[in-house]
């Protein structure tokens, strides 16, 4: 299945694409983004957008790029900077029935916004008895690099995750992408929607129109016997890159691609342990009481006996974000970084 | 010291209908024996969820709400009973949800700062202090996009008016015209905070002029005034001319949380709390429509006989009402529609 | 040693007192915060306390009563409701050389002041290569029960001990609350201390003068053979008691209270379960990348080969908090949860 | 459309120090020749991290700190070049910490967004939108408390007068009368978004002026203008009189961030910077300072020469001073001091 796909580079897909006996249509993650929404746009009228900068030059690196234009400054349009008071109208014009998508250029921001996130959207179906539900999409950013340095380079998913009422995507595929987009405009429920800068360009094949990819359901990106890596975002691109490599020294990984952080798909990750009996895991956040955590922790409590080995876990440490890039350099995780937490659950049991 | 109703005598009584007089002096009595009613019924413990009594500040709500249609939808706050009361909001199902029932208008799940009761406008009230103010500005948006002719109205206290969000809020909705009135009813304290703690000045509307909307303060325990500068608000709303802003100053007899006085516990001075009483907004209210005659004093006693019957009719519904059930506890976490 | 003791009842404490050679000094939760604050302010002229209400005739549960008639309103005051702009205020003072308590009634209003908690307080020593550091300490209350509901009854220490360049302490005794609060006063780091509002009457030896509790140790509260049980605040009490009724059927609970979750003393809980081999956490917050997922990932990674049965988590379940006193009590965890997971990790390797 | 002085030429020149005159000018003249400086080595690629170029808001920097003391605080944004050379920090250390040095302000860990300069009275700078100025209000806290009369000044743009944080600010700092100046730098832009889509008034001091505190709106472009204002600001701060708010209309050349230019991106219409270009706050005050005898074109030439080879030595100090090591990355999480 060519959407399960991850496609390392651009001639990998280019290659698929030649193989593929129907043609594929590659897009890259960017645009898949903002087809997504132009579907939605098109297809319900109480979709609208509100960013801050969306309907500008840049549109937001081109995910809301001239749909402003398509559609109209009353559904695709700029905000002021004021992110807590912009959720709660983001919030009204949901629970009266609107559809809104209220994109972010960073993660960064939500902090602004947490009261009206945490104490608001994720509470008010639940606080209410059921009677009023949230329908509203907060797409965000994460990046890496050039030295954005500690207040423009966070990813903050976990504090997400710990909120009851919310849902968390974090789509890696261009097809995930855009069907995990479509889905969360779809849903009832507040989710947020957390895209990563550095998968911007990836390509993939990426059908036309409307589709879902559902929330809640992990997929497996690679089959493997020896090792299961549970990955998130941006890293099972690294993920997908140590396995390449080491498919060369006969050690075989599974890597694991969670899609939706919350509702966490326990099912997945206790499929592939039963198999490989050993665990990576590889976050683009935090460590402490981060996603990576809790994976540990349902695997404690659920699926403990089939755990050959220690857990691995690959995140950014807890340390604030340095801007020198040498910092950088060993401040952030990648595929070497996953082969050598994938040596040590390895070598573990080996001299056992 | 009492509010002043007769200045008005002359020119302005008799422009008002008697229903309209009847009508305001009902929800503003239904508002206040309904606070009665849980002073009463408090101690016994079996209502147990906090409660923010609204005695004193019954004309705001009062004059305000009657200005709005069933559709219109209004954001209120942890002190929320009057203006639920005023909206329509039925008595037998707010006591349920304050004794923790099935029945209740959130299952049982919102207790007393959080009622919801969409049929009448009100999706949700929200304890956060300021947390209110821009979901208002937000459905008042839903209805400009929809075209539905909506009016919003955001009831908040002093202490929210503090909140970074109603200043953003305040300049969202000027931006975008937006059909939302903004009400601030300014009791001087925050919970037992006085404001000159917290604001250079008691003037909120001060700060609110220069965005460029129309501002007032009024005597928010003189309900015609009330009605008077909502009627304009929520009129210039639904014709699209975007929003107001109004501050009505009045006072809350209990204390902060819960059924009793507080100037015993020193919060604020009883001579205070005194000049406020004698401003009464339902005595005095009282007091100018019987004197007009558009009620008699016998009626007055009808009105009030009848609505005891239905307090305690609620309040027995509210505790024979079903208890939910303990698995209930997770559901509605999330919408599966 | 009388501090190290978890005194489930007055009459505990009263008895200790009477067998104690020295006279103990027994002091409630709330006096202990309450004498902590005023050694402080006595001690240091850069110490100042803020929030909202606390000069009021409540003094925020008596923990601040009549402090500020004692040192002026200088240095104890009222400020206004804008918990992101005041915790600004707050860490301007701080850097500027004060030392700021910032007190907030409940955990539930610092969604407001994420912001300048998360990209300010706790990145500015490291962003600026350590150059200024911001001594804050934010201090604030959780609870339950009596209909509070959604937004006024989360425990939400896991948001913050995701976050790097924060300190976050949890105390459980007078003993500690004390010692902890005056050791976050004199670190020099933003320090997130939470309190629990159904401690504030427990009774405790409390020294007089001053004196510290180091932060990031924990303590171990009881001893026993057969299971650990790693708790925090509250739930330590609970974790008393059921290890209190289980002596009865022979079962040895060691409780090990965190009272710092942030550094986290990864020691404590290794050295406990190396000897019980079995484990239950217990906290007082959400389930889903909580301290509770925290603790399993430590030991998944650093102490696996000791654990002889899964771990089991006692938190509050991924729902918000709901009003009706039925519903709360189906949602609160008690000693009764904390005894029925105990059992099971217990009974788990009973049979293998 | 130039920046005018010349009405202020018989009464006004003269006044004025002629070191004061040249001070403002070098003042300006430092900063731009810094950013152009960066426009010049950015291509490279070895300038690691993002900037926000201050190129056309010179006057605002260089008007506000010539009245401040050494010791006095400063906070800014993310374009914060501008401010912290005004405040006098050093080229070679800035440029080191551009190039994410261990010899920079922030040992590397900042980049050009994060600048730190305690012995300058900057403690440091945040790339968060609104967030430095209640930090700023907490300094001015500070010196209330503990009597050591400095002032502090916070710098932000239009955009952050939309955060709910600046308004909070406001009303704490005039409830306490602290020693803060609040300057705006209304450049109509925040990224590009134009402000007449995100304020329904591009007069920002009107929505100030209701907190009782001097607001007053400047030319930002004529530094002499802004330094009157900014001199009363601090003079009454200074006095323990309290705040002061001074929005400052000026325009920023550049793309918001990185050294390009962003009209043909379509950012914003060529003319429009055209007619700032003009009003260039740097060349009409040389102009002045020259016409009204203070220096000579010569002299002007010499200060630019002087500056050409400082800012040459700063680069080759920056690009020549030693990387952190990686182990570093895990060092100043805490002050365990
Ligand atoms: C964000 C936030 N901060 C603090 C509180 C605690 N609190 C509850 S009610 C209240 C006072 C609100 O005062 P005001 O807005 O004037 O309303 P009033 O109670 O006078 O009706 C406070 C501070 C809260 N609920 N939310
Ligand atoms: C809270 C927050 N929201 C959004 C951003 C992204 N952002 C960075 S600079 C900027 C524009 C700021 O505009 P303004 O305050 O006018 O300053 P200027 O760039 O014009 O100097 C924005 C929106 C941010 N850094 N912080
Ligand atoms: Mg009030
Ligand atoms: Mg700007």
């Amino acid at each position: 299945m060519p959407w399960t796909k991850v496609y390392l580079d651009k001639e990998e897909f280019e290659r698929a694409k030649e193989i593929a006996s129907k043609g594929l249509r590659g897009l890259t993650y960017r645009e898949a983004i903002r087809e997504a929404l132009a579907v939605m746009l098109e297809r319900d009228e109480r979709v609208f957008v509100m960013g801050e900068g969306i309907d500008d030059p840049g549109g937001t690196f081109g995910t809301t790029l001239d749909l402003h234009k398509r559609f109209g400054p009353h559904r695709v349009f700029d905000i002021p900077i004021a992110e807590n008071g912009m959720t709660g109208v983001a919030i009204g014009a949901a629970i009266a029935g609107m559809k809104p998508v209220f994109v972010h250029m960073r993660v960064d921001f939500l902090p602004m916004s947490m009261d009206q996130i945490i104490n608001h959207a994720a509470k008010w179906y639940y606080m209410f008895g059921g009677r009023v539900s949230v329908p509203l999409v907060v797409r965000s950013i994460i990046g890496r690099g050039w030295g954005s340095a500690a207040q423009h380079s966070q990813s903050l998913q976990a504090l997400f995750v710990h909120i009851p009422g919310l849902k968390v995507v974090m789509p890696t595929t261009p097809y995930d992408a855009k069907g995990l987009l479509i889905a969360s405009i779809e849903d009832k429920n507040p989710v947020i929607f957390i895209e990563h800068r550095w998968l911007f360009e990836q390509i993939g094949y990426v059908p036309e129109g409307f589709y879902t990819v559902p929330i809640g359901k992990g997929i497996v990106r690679k089959e493997g016997e020896d090792v299961t890596v549970v990955a998130v975002s941006f890293m099972v691109y690294e993920a997908m890159k140590a396995a390449r490599r080491l498919e060369g020294e006969g050690i075989g990984v599974e890597v694991v691609d969670l899609r939706t952080l919350k509702p966490l798909d326990r099912e997945i990750i206790f499929n592939s342990l039963k198999k490989t009996g050993r665990l990576v895991i590889a976050d683009t956040g935090h460590r402490m009481c981060g996603i990576s955590s809790e994976v540990c922790a349902e695997v404690t409590e659920g699926a403990l006996p089939f755990l050959r080995a220690p857990i691995r876990r690959v995140t950014l440490p807890d340390t604030p974000t340095p801007a020198s890039h040498v910092l950088e350099k060993a401040y952030y995780p990648d595929s070497d970084s996953i082969i050598r937490a994938i040596k040590e659950v390895i070598e573990y049991d080996k001299y056992r | 010291m009492s509010v002043r109703y007769d200045y008005r005598e002359d020119d302005r009584v008799f422009p008002y209908p008697r229903e309209l007089l009847l009508r305001l002096y009902h929800t503003m009595l239904k508002i206040r024996m309904f606070e009665e009613k849980i002073i009463e019924v408090y101690p016994v413990q079996d209502m147990r969820c906090p409660v923010h009594l609204y005695i004193g500040q019954e004309a705001v709500a009062a004059g305000v709400c009657v200005n709005l249609n069933k559709e219109d939808y209004i954001f209120s706050t942890h002190r929320n009973h009057g203006h639920c009361i005023a909206k329509g909001s039925d008595f037998r199902l707010m006591m349920a949800e304050f004794y923790g029932k099935k029945t209740g208008y959130c299952k049982g799940k919102g207790g007393s700062m959080h009622m919801v009761d969409p049929e009448n406008g009100i999706l949700g009230t929200s304890a956060i202090v300021g947390g209110g103010i821009p979901i208002a500005v937000g459905t008042a948006l839903a209805s400009t996009l929809m075209r539905d002719g909506r009016v919003s109205v955001a009831f908040f206290g002093d202490g929210a008016s503090e909140e970074g969000t109603f200043f953003e809020s305040l300049n969202f909705a000027v931006l975008k015209r937006l059909p939302v009135v903004f009400v601030c009813e300014n009791n001087f304290y925050a919970t037992n905070s006085p404001i000159s703690q917290r604001q250079p000045d008691p003037d909120i509307v001060k700060r609110v002029e220069g965005y460029g909307m129309p501002c007032v303060q009024v005597d928010g325990n003189n309900v015609l005034s009330v009605y008077e500068e909502a009627k304009k608000a929520v009129e210039r709303a639904r014709a699209g001319r975007g929003p107001s802003f109004i501050e009505c100053r009045t006072y809350r007899w209990r204390g902060h949380v819960g059924p009793e006085e507080d100037f015993e516990k020193g919060c604020r001075p009883k001579e205070e709390l005194d000049e406020w009483m004698k401003r009464c907004p339902l005595k005095n209210f009282e007091d100018f429509i019987v004197n007009n005659r558009c009620i008699t004093r016998e009626g007055i006693e009808k009105m009030k006989e009848e609505l005891a019957v239905e307090l305690d009719d609620a309040i027995a519904y509210g505790r024979s009402a079903p208890e939910p059930r303990e698995e209930e506890v997770f559901d509605d976490v999330y919408c599966e529609e």
